[in-house]
């Protein structure tokens, strides 16, 4: 029994660690918190299951052209909202991010209405295998633990060895060195954008291929994954997706003993962290000499 | 003699402050010319100008005047292509990237160019140079030490093969031997590549000893400019930079 | 006993010696001077006085109480004022707040007292008005009144050095630390500067702690000079003394 | 030069802005003769708003501290304020005050990360305790569930004592929060005016200078928090009475996002600008834009594209989509809001700049 509710808690906790790395990548170049991250990986799910549903295009064609979508809202949000606003302080480049937010939420609810949708991946939530015993483990997990290791390791090789990875990780520390260099930190920052709304949208569809897709769907998600994130320290990839497995599997444990409770157990775990631990629980920050 | 570099009637404002007042100045090929200044004279905010990476880059452009390099005007060009056109630039405070290593922080000095043989060779060459940074190569750029750091800004900046290279201040927080090496490693990069350079300094003494040329900027204006031998010699400069070091003149 | 004494203190930023074993002690209403090349650890010194840094090993005693332990605002209750290097003002705010802000300590008003603030009898007014005439004096003595609504974003480098003296000033305080006062100023501004420092001693009974790069200052006003490099002491005493001191000539000037 | 230095902190700062708030006071308080009784359903809504956005103003555009937790504040305040009345039998104002007291409690209490988190790490601790707010009343038998609870008569005496002043109608209350709303802005701006007000704006501007000057950097954050979320409880302490009835479910996340858009419309640094911005995001989305359709020309038009592309019954989210838009553009545009397009217009009239007027005069 509690090795299923541990598995599962992995499970869930894999799909916030990824979603979470949406929120690292775009921290990790430019110091924005991406309060739009759940709405624009809700979007592009509803363009998935639009696509899907109505036009009855083949899976992975519609996967393909969604994530195409998803990097091309990405670049075209950075440039049009963040890219003019680049000198606000930061409420204004969380408020910007937002007012992108309730954008995405009301276009979607325009186009898409309130009732909630059934998204369908072929990866089931229901088919089962049993590990041992009456632990078992779906088809879902499964996809989903490959997704999120395939996407931890090209992110690693990605940050490590190619030269936008590295020019991504140098205009975080220093823009000033970065544009002295010769980066175009304005490529730097739609790349960002690009991946980090590709990534979140593949999150996004396990979440609501595990529940239903309605445009408020990914709010909950949202908060877990931040924190997720914050527990992680909001910097290191692997460190996040920690993170989000310690929630899930407190989360899945403490909703188990005290049902009541799992929605706050994010919270809680938030604060905490935030209290003692200021920069997460697996960062450790170089010091800048003031 | 060709002018590598040449500003003329530069005029940089920083919001409503007047900080360059029509510089002009002029960088001859293959020399090794300072601009020495106290603080808050504007030398930094010609670097800057230069490589238009004041603010952002559609602001960070000179209000009046020209810049030329090569006899072609740059001052309107985005950062990324004067980098591309061969200005090197090692920033006042070294602005290294601290998280990242050593080796990646100079491949990143080559971040405009292509090839990657031409690349690794010349990261081969660069460790030559400095060979206290081959054996740091895989440590972050954040603990090095501080002479450690502006060699590896150094470093960075050369591999961009720069025909200019241009130095904030290379002396800031170094002690006097270090300082001392660093001018000696200009002096060879300057003599073994024929690599043009332009220096900012505030410690004039050794800047007057590895200068070919030196320029006095005060309160944003260009005030005098000479060889140092006559630098050396004049009375305001004495005073001003060098400390009334000679205690026996009234 | 001393004014200020600094005894044997220490700090490292991330195994990087910025200070070792520096010791000194400051007489009452003296001027004394700090030099040393870039990046030696004067302003590191002022960081610690001011408790902005906290030292590794080392007390700082002030007026007989260690304050090496204290956080900036007991430290500025105790009447110790500082201008930065690069300026740190309340940019946004006009010439009068940020000078106002220098009379924090001397104030009382809370959020109550400030909330109910009905009419120019009300506790909170009254306190304003009084401050407010303290801090013009201040400005008349610095001779920036023209400028006391400005905002202080527009000012020049050089009022707005003026301005942080001010705010230094108007804390009233008995230790007054100045870091690199001239910096960026013209020689007449220079000048003037000289003879207002004079004048702060004498007329604010302070006692002035001075990082100055122009010799010629430094010579002309202190009282006693101090210089350091690399987070030591290399020389101590009257500046003329000082400034013939082979060390210092040798890391000074590098030659 | 000899001066009055009153007139620096004084109420107004000279007699043409007493006589424009005097006139704008007359103007509200002259409403009831000549507006529908339908109206101040809105209006009342529109102060309850206006007092939450200057407290929030104090805390954002003073010390440049965010909070997404806001709603969370507003909640303590209207559940506060109903319960103490119920539960303890304590007449209504002060209930309200002590509302506003707890309110300010739970502000200091959040406020304590504030001390060591800054920017997204904060704004994240904030609105984790906004939600946790919601979720807490939501399951608590006292506080009336999922379902709610109801708001006894908004009585102004001691009923116990049989002194009863009870108001009943939209109008009255309007009087009543007119009052509160115009005491809470004075004395918002007074303390924006005096030492605390200085040492927040101090805070924002440079954090070692401030400590430096002797202001005590954990003490004046926390109290921004508390002094914010007391203006939080006690403009939730009055929207209960709007309402009448309520369950948590409006105290949620996009709550307190709305009240930062109105903060952000307004303007960040002035109280003016906040008014004016709760009162404008207000009206547009409880009045303007729930009744889009409605709107001559405009409304027909977005029926039909609403029609042709997208969902009618989805079309209620335009509303969100403009607040965001406006959000948005005043950001990147005029990021000091509505004060700022004010204070152009004034300067475009005027064409003498304030500051040369005034070194003029030296």
């Amino acid at each position: 029994m509690i090795a299923q509710l541990i598995l599962e808690g992995i499970a869930t906790g894999a799909c916030y660690g990824l979603f979470a790395i949406a929120f690292v990548i775009i921290y990790k170049t430019s110091d924005v918190v991406n309060f739009s991250q759940a709405e624009m990986a809700m979007f592009c799910t509803y363009f998935m299951y639009h696509i899907l549903s109505l036009y009855h295009v083949p899976f992975w064609i519609s996967f393909l052209a969604t994530l195409g979508f998803a990097a091309f809202l990405g670049i075209m949000l950075e440039y049009v909202f963040l890219r003019p606003a680049r000198h606000s302080s930061t409420i204004g480049l969380i408020g910007i991010t937002l007012g992108i937010e309730i954008i995405l939420m009301g276009l979607a609810g325009w186009k898409w209405g309130a009732e909630q949708k059934e998204f369908v991946l072929p990866v089931s939530y229901s088919s089962t295998h049993t590990i041992f015993g009456d632990t078992f483990i779906s088809d879902w997990a499964i996809a989903l633990f490959v997704t999120t290791a395939c996407v931890m390791t090209a992110l690693y090789f990605f940050f490590k060895y190619t030269k936008p990875g590295i020019a991504m990780r140098a205009v975080q520390q220093n823009m000033y060195a970065a544009r002295i260099v010769g980066v175009n930190t304005g490529a730097i920052f739609s790349l960002a954008w690009a991946m980090s709304s590709v990534i979140g949208t593949i999150a996004a569809m396990f979440f609501a291929a595990a529940s239903t897709l309605d445009p408020q769907f990914m709010m909950t998600p949202f908060v877990r994954a931040f924190a997720a994130a914050v527990l992680g320290g909001i910097q290191s990839i692997p460190g996040v997706i920690l993170g989000g497995l310690i929630l899930g599997v407190a989360e899945n444990v403490f909703g188990y003993v005290w049902p009541d409770s799992k929605p706050i157990v994010a919270l809680i775990v938030i604060v905490l962290v935030l209290c003692f631990r200021p920069s997460g629980l697996f960062v450790r920050h170089y010091i800048k000499k003031v | 003699m060709k002018a590598l570099l040449k500003l003329s009637g530069i005029e940089t404002w920083h919001g409503s402050i007047c900080a360059l007042k029509h510089v002009s100045l002029e960088v001859f090929q293959g020399q090794i010319a300072v601009l020495l200044g106290p603080n808050g004279a504007g030398k930094t905010t010609v670097l800057k100008t230069v490589m238009r990476s004041l603010y952002d880059q559609k602001r960070a452009q000179p209000e009046k005047g020209s810049i030329e390099f090569e006899g072609k005007r740059i001052d309107r060009l985005k950062t990324g292509e004067i980098v591309r056109r061969g200005i090197g630039c090692v920033p006042e405070g070294r602005e290294i990237f601290p998280e990242l290593t050593v080796r990646e922080n100079i491949l990143m000095g080559a971040y405009t160019r292509r090839g990657g043989k031409d690349i690794r060779a010349d990261i081969e060459t660069v460790y030559r140079y400095f060979p206290i940074l081959r054996e740091r190569k895989d440590r972050q750029a954040g603990y090095l030490s501080g002479g450690e750091q502006q060699l590896l800004a150094i470093a960075r900046a050369l591999m961009g093969r720069p025909k200019l290279l241009m130095l904030d201040e290379p002396s800031l927080g170094l002690s006097p031997m270090m300082t001392r090496e660093i001018f000696e490693i200009i002096r060879s990069i300057n003599l073994q590549e024929g690599m043009t350079v332009l220096v900012i300094e505030q410690n004039a003494n050794i800047a007057l000893q590895y200068a070919h040329y030196v320029f006095l900027l005060e309160n944003g204006r260009v005030v005098h400019a000479g060889k140092p031998e006559v630098m050396k010699r004049d009375k305001r400069v004495r005073e001003a930079y060098l400390g009334s070091s000679d205690n026996s003149s009234p | 006993m001393p004014f200020l004494t600094v005894d044997n203190i220490s700090v490292n930023f991330r195994g990087v010696k910025a200070l070792a074993g520096v010791s000194f002690s400051v007489e009452e209403h003296s001027i004394f001077s700090v030099i040393g090349p870039n990046g030696s650890g004067k302003t590191t010194l002022f960081n610690l006085i001011n408790g902005i840094y906290k030292p590794d090993r080392g007390r700082i005693v002030f007026q007989g109480t260690d304050i090496s332990r204290l956080s900036p605002d007991r430290i500025a209750r105790r009447g110790i004022a500082r201008t930065f290097q690069n300026i740190e003002l309340f940019s946004r705010a006009s010439v009068m707040d940020n000078l106002l802000l220098g009379r924090h300590i001397h104030m009382r008003c809370g959020v109550f007292s400030g909330a109910f603030m009905w009419g120019r009898r009300s506790r909170a007014a009254r306190e304003e008005i009084e401050n407010r005439e303290s801090v013009e004096a201040v400005m008349e003595f610095l001779g920036i009144s023209p400028l006391r609504d400005h905002p202080v974003v527009n000012l020049p480098y050089g009022k707005r050095k003026l301005v942080e003296l001010g705010r230094a000033l108007a804390l009233e305080p008995r230790l007054l630390l100045l870091d690199e006062p001239t910096a960026g100023m013209s020689a007449d501004e220079k000048k003037d500067l000289d003879v207002r420092i004079r004048a702060i001693r004498d007329q604010y009974k302070a006692t002035i702690i001075l990082i100055e790069h122009d010799m010629g200052v430094v010579m002309g006003l202190s009282d006693t000079v101090l210089a350091i490099d690399q987070g030591r002491v290399i020389a101590e005493g009257k500046p003329r003394e000082v400034q013939s001191h082979p060390d210092v000539v040798k890391a000074y000037l590098g030659s | 030069m000899k001066q009055d230095h009153y007139a620096d902190v004084g109420l107004f700062p000279g007699k043409s802005t007493a006589l424009g708030v005097l006139g704008f006071i007359l103007f509200l308080v002259s409403l009831p003769l000549y507006l529908p009784e339908y109206n101040f359903y809105l209006l009342n809504l529109m102060i309850a708003h206006v007092i939450i956005v200057v407290g929030l103003n104090i805390l954002a555009g003073g010390t440049g501290q965010i909070s997404l937790g806001h709603a969370g504040f507003f909640a303590i305040g209207a559940y506060g304020t109903v319960l103490l009345m119920q539960k303890l039998g304590i007449p209504f104002i002060p209930a309200l005050v002590l509302a506003g007291f707890i309110a300010a409690f739970f502000g200091f209490v959040v406020g304590l990360p504030a001390l060591k988190l800054e920017g997204p790490y904060l704004s994240i601790a904030t609105l984790a305790f906004g939600l946790a707010i919601t979720h807490i009343i939501g399951h608590v038998d006292i506080f009336g569930g999922r379902t709610g609870i109801q708001a006894p008569p908004l009585d102004l005496g001691i009923p116990q004592w049989g002194l009863s002043y009870v108001l009943s109608s939209d109008v009255q209350k309007y009087w009543l929060f007119l009052v509160v709303a115009l005491l809470m802005a004075a004395g918002a701006r007074n303390i924006m005016k005096t030492r605390v007000g200085r040492s927040f704006k101090a805070i924002r501007d440079s954090n070692v200078a401030a400590g430096v000057m002797g202001i005590n950097l954990p003490a004046y954050k926390t109290l921004a928090f508390a002094v914010s979320a007391f203006y939080a409880g006690i403009a939730g302490g009055l929207f209960g009475f709007v309402l009448g009835f309520f369950n948590p479910e409006p105290f949620n996340l996009v709550l307190s996002i709305t009240f930062l858009i109105m903060a952000v419309v307004g303007g960040l640094s002035s109280i003016a600008g906040s008014v004016a911005g709760a009162a404008l995001i207000t009206y547009l989305q409880f009045s303007l834009l729930k009744n889009i359709d409605e709107i001559p020309y405009f409304g027909t038009l977005l029926t039909s594209i609403s029609e042709r592309w997208f969902t009618d019954e989805g079309l209620h989210n335009i509303d969100s989509i403009v607040l965001g838009i406006i959000m948005v553009i005043i950001i990147i545009f005029e990021p000091s809001g509505l004060y700022g397009v004010w204070l152009r217009i004034k300067g475009y009239v005027q064409k003498t700049p304030r500051d040369t007027h005034k070194a003029g005069e030296v």
